[in-house]
């Protein structure tokens, strides 16, 4: 018996096309482009790879947590330890970084997954505060005050620039690549079934708190990341600014704007947030208080997304997951 | 009181889920004290019908006619006020609440009648029992029962109960379908989905079979045949 | 010790009354009120408003901002949050949370980002003495409106009709209509009392400190973990949870200021770890 | 019956507060034969299913699977080791079409690599009449196609041990019979089942031997016939006065 | 580089809960534009000035972020910034880390210095700054005090932020200090603001008699603790709580509680210098601010105007539109401002120019409050108005 199952659309086809030749123009941009588009892009990278790691554990995980701040300030606290007192390579550190938020996460899962639905939100709020309250009594990393981090300050301004430039590039193409082959496995069949019915995944033979933990552990290394590398770029660190509930909402922001649940959500929501900050952040009040309004409209008028809107309308897919069974009638 | 009186009627009915129609200008009847079966295969629209006839799916006004009042798409509120219960499919209960408080809710309308919790209890003696267990600690059997007694709290003129029988034990089956004359005795109609043919012959007057969203049969249940049935079913 | 005790307890009436409204939208409505805090802030500055416009007093003030609260909530639920019902709770977190933003906004650029209280004629600072600690009025005030709001709430929603009802519309509210409800109605009543004692919360909150636009945010995290450590949707709970908070914390600013709070959040987590459902889940006939 | 049983209950008890919902219950289930399960509504069935698949963990007692004991391990841990089952509340990955739903029990449950999942997924397709609806996602299916769903997911975990609950129900005639027919070709393939059942005559067609139920407690057990000429079963679950 | 304009970057906390300090910003940039409506002259060439006007939403990420906006994208020739390490700090930095001339004001020079990391030896680059420290309000208060016959005991307010942990320093803020001095300090240590509690201090207070309270608190923490005193009656004859107590605002907000609260004092209209940038004496700065705004003065006035004054006269003094020649510019800056002199050679270390400071009371005047200099001890060429007295209670 031959089983044909589709996994592709020409949409998708041409959007890997696509991507492609953004990700050679993207990556020669230091070549040609001005330092303030490498900033920009810089600082909205880790927007971007926050919000897909949220989009990962919330959209895909069934894990609506209110904490993930918890692991952008631990992976921008963990550089300022690694780099400027440990005195290694700030670049590395980065890395580095990143892979030990991945190993605070496991025992903090511990915590966090003994709730559910609301109950996990609020209780990852509460351990993000638990986080911001201990390093804020700790003063060799400034305590309550913050510090800044100098290792970079004897680097050359435009290799700074070059390197967090392409660290950024590297980690936004890893990250959504790598969410995209995920979801793609049938790892992202057990996702989306524990995210459908945990009881009935566990039935079915998925070893749904493992699956959960990965999640987790993988949105955290994302998330730290993304808090490393923003503090590369923005040399102080405090821990009421590293590990403030605003990242979260802001992910929130963009995630629900682009579609929640969908890879295109985030990509599609950040490009607005970037062109609304762009444009309108020097209005103050007014601007933050239109991104409110617009959060709730967004909600309100398109439950699923701009990306969902325009998939419900024209069927686009960029990056298919689903598994699409051809039967000949 | 005249038998023949029409409490409930249905002219060309039709309802629709988004863009998909499901039924398709269904006429019906239902006199006063009747029992009228209503069968079919999955998916014909029989509880799309019920939800029709109690507001839960939009209809036209015109299209229902309860006591002589147009009540095609009114809000389900209004129509169990006016004297229609409808007895979901799958049971349905409030989770949150006791056995008894989901029992009162059924109440909520405010229609005098026979039905009190008392009879109720007397009539399905583990509903006393359980009275203050939460509903969504029962066996579905239990549920069921609680489900009939929460419509029955509205003290209706018409009862619509879909898939009754579905999941219970032969026992209780037998207990539910003996507690019908007792119900229709005070002058209530009922209208019965029922998967079990003979069943569903047994205790109604008259039964109506749909097919694909129209009625393919119509008659009195002593009356129609085996055969008739089966083609009713399958359109063969 | 006592005092630690008795000033512990006081605080958590504070944050009872903080969180009883959030408790109701979340027992009722599975709603997630992130504006919660926010909304308490807003109440503050209308009353600071209120008795700046009409020269009322802190009595006559409350009396009009009581039921400005419902009617604001109901107002707010059926034009806005009803069309975030639903199994997903994100909508609903996003709307309040886009609420939050621009509730901050337009609280400062009304009123600037300035600090108000509302005078309450020596009522803040007021105190009588119990044995050689002094007990303060406007705290033991606050306290007993939490106790009576809380005794309130759970008579209303254990023992009454539309208590029933909304626990009925909470659990199915497709199959409530059929009972003859009107789920969006019974959504709007109750927040209409959330708004409520969100109104009581925010006159008291006035009364007894300063309040900025931009406060909201930190009232929310403390109205949450009573929510939590009490068990969602029980009132008592609720006040309970407050309590555990409030000594907690209290017990913890004694030890050692700097991690009095981190306390509160550790006990939080560890009735969590012990207990995920919360210490009374769910309110029961 | 001589080999060793496949699935075996020693004294399990389950309480939910107050009320024993499994009381003491020693049972055993030999390869290849069907059980029928037959009880009042209430009588602790479903319970006993979710004490099998791990749903729900035993206060006491002890439960055996293949020689092994499966008391502490986990119900996806129990799935993999070839005990599949359905619920009687379907619970359908709704968001997922069909297939998928397959392909996931497959490819978990069956611990298939993805690519014979996908064989596996058809195959069951066509023996539960799903097919047409292959990449409908299950959520949006009629409650009968659920059910039908909750058969062929089970299927698609490969199971030795297959736990059905009440998938009868709500049928006609006519396609309860079809049911029966599909389960006995099933069973010709060796599988062993424990079937749940209110639609008795249903389950009569099919079942080698019964087990009756009642208050969480064992009321009768052993070869259809007896089982249902039994006065007490007679009284308690069919509501024939003796 | 725009042909003929020079950009100054600005970046204040226009936003958020800080935004009192930059409540005349708005003001402050048009007396700016006033004064350089013509232009200014810059090693013989003229050029037009213009200011790139950032929000830091009082968020120190913010205000990084716009610093470095300020550099990569709007390529201003000079950044300030002022309000607070939240602000200045991360601007300072990414201006140190970018090569980018920077002037900053309003946080006092040890937590802006040591908070950053400097070095006192070799000091920063780029980055300029002017205000007092922590050695003037110690001795500022201190000396007044000591006007005053209490039991020398001070109950300290210090919450875990860049300010509170300055004053509380062990060795360069309050505490080593008052022990000179023969202060008995009661400290129980930084915590973590907000709180909605203060009974455990001030039950420690009472317990240790003290009579003077000091602290740097946000007003909603300093209206509790100042409202749980009243209830637990504890009755402190000095209170001086900078933050909370330094706008008119915030200060009505506490009713007739405010009366005889004291408070650090860096600008006033009845400070004896005048403005560099248009002539204004403080007094007039003052009134004019009154008349455009109706609202009455505030200390940032002052701070913000002078900014600007330091930053003109810096451009006007550079050789070219250079950064290095801005920045040297800044280096050699030795100006009369409304704030009084500023002079980044003089400072106690490099790149820190020192403002001097004075000590006032709230004192209750008609309907409202008014501040009056109580103690002029360290700068006595400000007048003093009044002298210290203890609170009055009912
Ligand atoms: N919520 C819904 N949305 C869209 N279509 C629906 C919905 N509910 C039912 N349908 C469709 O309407 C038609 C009639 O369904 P209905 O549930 O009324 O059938 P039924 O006769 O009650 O079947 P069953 O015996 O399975 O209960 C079916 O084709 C079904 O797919
Ligand atoms: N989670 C629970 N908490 C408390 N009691 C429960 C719970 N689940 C089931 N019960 C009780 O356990 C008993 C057995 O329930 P179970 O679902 O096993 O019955 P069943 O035999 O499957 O009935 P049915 O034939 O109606 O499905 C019932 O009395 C039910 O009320
Ligand atoms: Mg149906
Ligand atoms: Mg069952």
């Amino acid at each position: 018996m031959d089983v044909q199952v589709i996994r592709s659309t020409r949409a998708s086809n041409a959007a890997l096309v696509l991507a492609l030749v953004w990700v050679v123009f993207a990556a020669t941009l230091p070549l040609w482009g001005e330092s303030s588009w490498k900033r920009e892009m810089v600082e909205f990278s880790c927007y971007f790879i926050f919000a897909m790691m949220w989009n990962l554990l919330a959209g895909y995980g069934g894990m609506v947590s209110v904490g993930q701040q918890a692991f952008f300030g631990l992976g921008g606290y963990a550089l300022l330890v690694l780099a400027d007192i440990a005195g290694l390579n700030p670049f590395v550190s980065v890395v580095i970084a990143a892979l030990l938020v991945a190993l605070v996460a496991v025992p903090v899962s511990w915590i966090a997954f003994r709730l559910q639905g609301g109950y996990f939100a609020v209780g990852t709020w509460v351990i993000a505060e638990v986080f911001r309250l201990t390093i804020a009594n700790v003063p060799a990393v400034g305590g309550g005050s913050g510090t800044s981090i100098t290792a970079l300050r004897g680097i050359s301004r435009a290799m700074r620039e070059n390197v967090t430039y392409w660290m950024a590039l590297a980690c936004v193409i890893a990250c959504i690549g790598g969410v995209y082959l995920f979801l793609r496995s049938k790892e992202g069949l057990a996702l989306q079934a524990i995210r459908d019915n945990e009881v009935a995944a566990e039935s079915q033979g998925i070893a749904v708190g493992r699956m959960k933990l990965v999640v987790y552990v993988v949105a955290a290394l994302g998330c730290g990341l993304a808090g490393a590398l923003y503090f590369v770029g923005n040399v102080r660190i405090s821990p009421d600014a590293a590990f403030g509930v605003n990242w979260t909402a802001f992910a929130i922001f963009i995630v629900v704007i682009g579609g929640i649940g969908r890879i295109e959500g985030p990509i599609i929501g950040a490009v607005i947030f970037w062109l609304l900050n762009k444009f309108f952040a020097d209005y103050g009040t007014w601007y933050q208080l239109g991104l409110g309004v617009l959060a709730i409209a967004v909600t309100l008028l398109f439950r699923q997304g701009l990306w969902g809107w325009v998939q419900g309308k024209t069927g686009l897919t960029l990056f298919p997951t689903q598994r699409l069974l051809k039967v000949e009638l | 009181m005249n038998m023949s009186e029409q409490i409930l009627q249905t002219q060309n009915l039709q309802a629709f889920y988004g863009d998909a129609q499901a039924l398709f200008g269904i006429h019906f009847a239902l006199h006063r004290s009747e029992v009228v079966a209503i069968i079919g295969a999955n998916g014909a629209g029989k509880s799309t019908f019920l939800k029709a006839l109690t507001g839960l799916v939009k209809a036209p006004a015109d299209a229902v006619r309860f006591k002589g009042q147009a009540i095609g798409g009114a809000h389900p509120g209004d129509i169990v006020r006016q004297g229609m219960a409808l007895v979901p499919e799958g049971r349905r209960l409030f989770a949150s609440l006791s056995v008894e408080e989901n029992l009162l809710m059924g109440a909520t309308p405010g229609r005098p009648g026979p039905w009190t919790l008392e009879r109720l209890y007397a009539m399905f003696p583990v509903l006393k029992e359980k009275r203050r267990n939460p509903s969504g600690a029962l066996s579905g059997g239990q549920q069921q029962m609680v489900s009939i007694g929460r419509a029955l709290m509205s003290n209706p003129e018409v009862l619509l109960c879909d898939e009754l029988s579905l999941g219970l034990a032969p026992v209780v089956i037998q207990e539910i379908y003996a507690a019908l004359p007792a119900i229709t005795a005070d002058g209530m109609s009922l209208v019965i989905v029922e998967q079990d043919v003979s069943l569903a012959q047994r205790v109604s007057q008259r039964l109506y079979c749909l097919q694909e969203g129209r009625v393919s049969l119509e008659g009195d249940s002593q009356a129609v045949t085996r055969e008739q049935i089966s083609q009713a079913y399958f359109g063969l | 010790m006592f005092e630690t005790l008795i000033q512990g307890l006081l605080l958590g009436g504070l944050y009872a009354l903080f969180a009883l409204g959030l408790s109701i939208m979340f027992g009722v409505m599975r709603l997630t009120n992130i504006a919660q805090g926010d909304f308490i802030v807003l109440a503050a500055f209308v009353a600071v408003a209120l008795a700046a416009q009409l020269g009322s007093g802190i009595g006559l003030t409350l009396l009009l901002l009581l039921p400005a609260g419902f009617l604001i909530g109901h107002q707010l639920q059926t034009h806005l949050l009803n069309r975030t019902m639903g199994k997903d709770p994100l909508p609903s977190l996003v709307v309040t949370f886009g609420l939050s933003i621009v509730i901050q906004n337009a609280l400062q650029e009304v009123f600037s980002a300035d600090p108000r209280s509302l005078d309450s004629g020596g009522l803040n600072t007021a105190s009588f003495a119990l044995g050689d600690m002094s007990i303060g009025v406007l705290p033991l005030l606050i306290f007993a409106a939490a106790v009576a709001c809380t005794v309130g709430l759970q008579w209303l929603f254990a023992r009454t009709a539309l208590g029933r009802s909304f626990r009925a519309v909470s659990d199915d509210p497709e199959i409530a209509e059929l009972m003859g409800l009107k789920s969006w109605r019974v959504y709007a009543m109750a927040t209409g009392i959330a708004f409520a004692l969100i109104a009581l919360a925010g006159w008291f909150q006035v009364l007894r400190t300063t309040v900025a636009p931009t406060d909201g945010p930190m009232l929310l995290l403390f109205a949450f973990e009573a929510v939590i450590i009490g068990g969602m949707g029980s009132f008592w709970g609720t006040f309970i949870g407050a309590m555990v908070l409030g000594l907690t914390q209290q017990i913890g600013f004694t030890i050692d200021p700097g991690w009095g709070l981190w306390l509160g959040h550790m006990v939080f987590l560890a009735v969590l770890v012990v207990r995920p459902q919360g210490l009374f889940p769910k309110t029961r006939g | 019956m001589s080999s060793t049983p496949l699935l075996t209950l020693e004294a399990v008890s389950k309480r939910y507060g107050a009320l024993t919902v499994t009381d003491n219950i020693s049972l055993s289930v030999h390869r290849g034969e069907t059980l029928g399960i037959l009880g009042p509504n209430g009588a602790g069935k479903t319970t006993l299913f979710n004490l099998i698949s791990g749903d729900v963990r035993a206060d006491a007692g002890r439960i055996a699977y293949e020689d092994r004991d499966i008391t502490a391990l986990k119900p996806h841990q129990r799935c993999r080791a070839g005990i599949g089952r359905s619920y009687q509340v379907p619970q359908p990955f709704g968001h997922m079409s069909v297939f998928e739903n397959l392909v996931t029990a497959a490819c978990f449950g069956g611990q298939q690599p993805e690519k014979e999942a996908w064989h596996t997924a058809v195959e069951v397709l066509e023996k539960t009449g799903l097919k047409v609806h292959a990449n409908q996602p299950a959520g949006g299916l009629t409650l009968l196609n659920r059910k039908r769903l909750e058969l062929a997911r089970a299927l698609a975990t490969r199971p030795s041990l297959l736990l059905l609950d009440e998938i009868a129900g709500g049928l006609t005639e006519h396609e309860a019979q079809e049911l029966v027919d599909e389960l006995r070709r099933i069973k010709a393939e060796g599988v062993t089942m424990v079937w749940i059942e209110h639609v008795v005559h249903a389950l009569l067609s099919i079942a080698d031997r019964l087990f009756v139920i009642n208050f969480g407690a064992k009321l009768a057990e052993g070869l259809p016939q007896d089982v249902m000429n039994d006065p007490e079963v007679q009284r308690v679950y069919m509501g024939m006065e003796a | 580089q725009s042909g003929s304009t020079i950009k100054i970057g600005y970046v204040s906390p226009q936003t958020g809960p800080l935004a009192a300090f930059a409540e005349p910003d708005k003001f402050t940039l048009e007396q700016l534009k006033k004064a350089t409506a013509g232009g200014i002259t810059i090693g013989g060439k003229k050029y037009a000035v213009e200011v790139v006007y950032k929000d830091s939403q009082s968020n120190p990420n913010k205000a990084g972020n716009a610093a470095a906006e300020l550099i990569t994208r709007d390529k201003v020739d000079l950044v300030v910034a002022s309000s607070t390490p939240a602000t200045t700090n991360p601007v300072a930095d990414q201006c140190e880390l970018n090569s980018v001339p920077c002037i900053t004001n309003d946080t006092p020079w040890q937590p802006h210095f040591f908070g950053r990391k400097g070095n006192p030896k070799v000091g920063f680059e780029w980055t300029y700054h002017f205000f007092w420290g922590l050695e003037d309000v110690i001795g500022g208060l201190t000396s007044a005090w000591s006007q005053l016959d209490t039991n020398k005991t001070m109950g300290a307010l210090w919450p875990n932020d860049e300010d509170g942990n300055a004053w509380g320093d062990a060795k360069l803020g309050f505490p080593y200090a008052l022990a000179q001095k023969g202060f008995k300090l009661i400290d129980r240590g930084r915590f973590q603001s907000p709180i909605n509690d203060f009974s455990s201090f001030i039950s420690e207070f009472k317990k240790n008699n003290v009579e003077i309270v000091s602290g740097v608190l946000p007003p909603p923490d300093f209206a509790n603790f100042w409202n749980q005193a009243g209830q637990q009656g504890f009755r402190p004859k000095i209170v001086t709580v900078p933050k909370a107590t330094e706008f008119p605002a915030a200060i009505s907000a506490f009713g007739d509680r405010a009366d005889g609260l004291t408070v650090e004092v860096w600008w006033s209209p009845n400070h004896p210098f005048s403005s560099s940038m248009t002539g204004q004496t403080s007094k007039q700065l003052a009134e004019a601010y009154t008349a455009a705004t109706g609202r009455p003065w505030t200390m940032p006035l002052g701070f913000k105007q002078s900014l600007f004054e330091v930053a003109l006269d810096a451009l006007k003094r550079s050789a070219d539109r250079s950064p290095e020649a801005i920045r040297d510019a800044i280096a050699s800056t030795n100006l009369n401002t409304v704030v009084g002199p500023v002079n980044f050679k003089k400072g106690p270390v490099p790149n820190i120019s020192k403002t001097p400071l004075v000590v006032g009371q709230w004192k209750k005047a008609g309907k409202g409050m008014e501040l009056l200099v109580v103690d002029n001890s360290l700068a006595p060429n400000i007048p003093k108005q009044a002298a210290l007295q203890a609170i009055k209670y009912a």
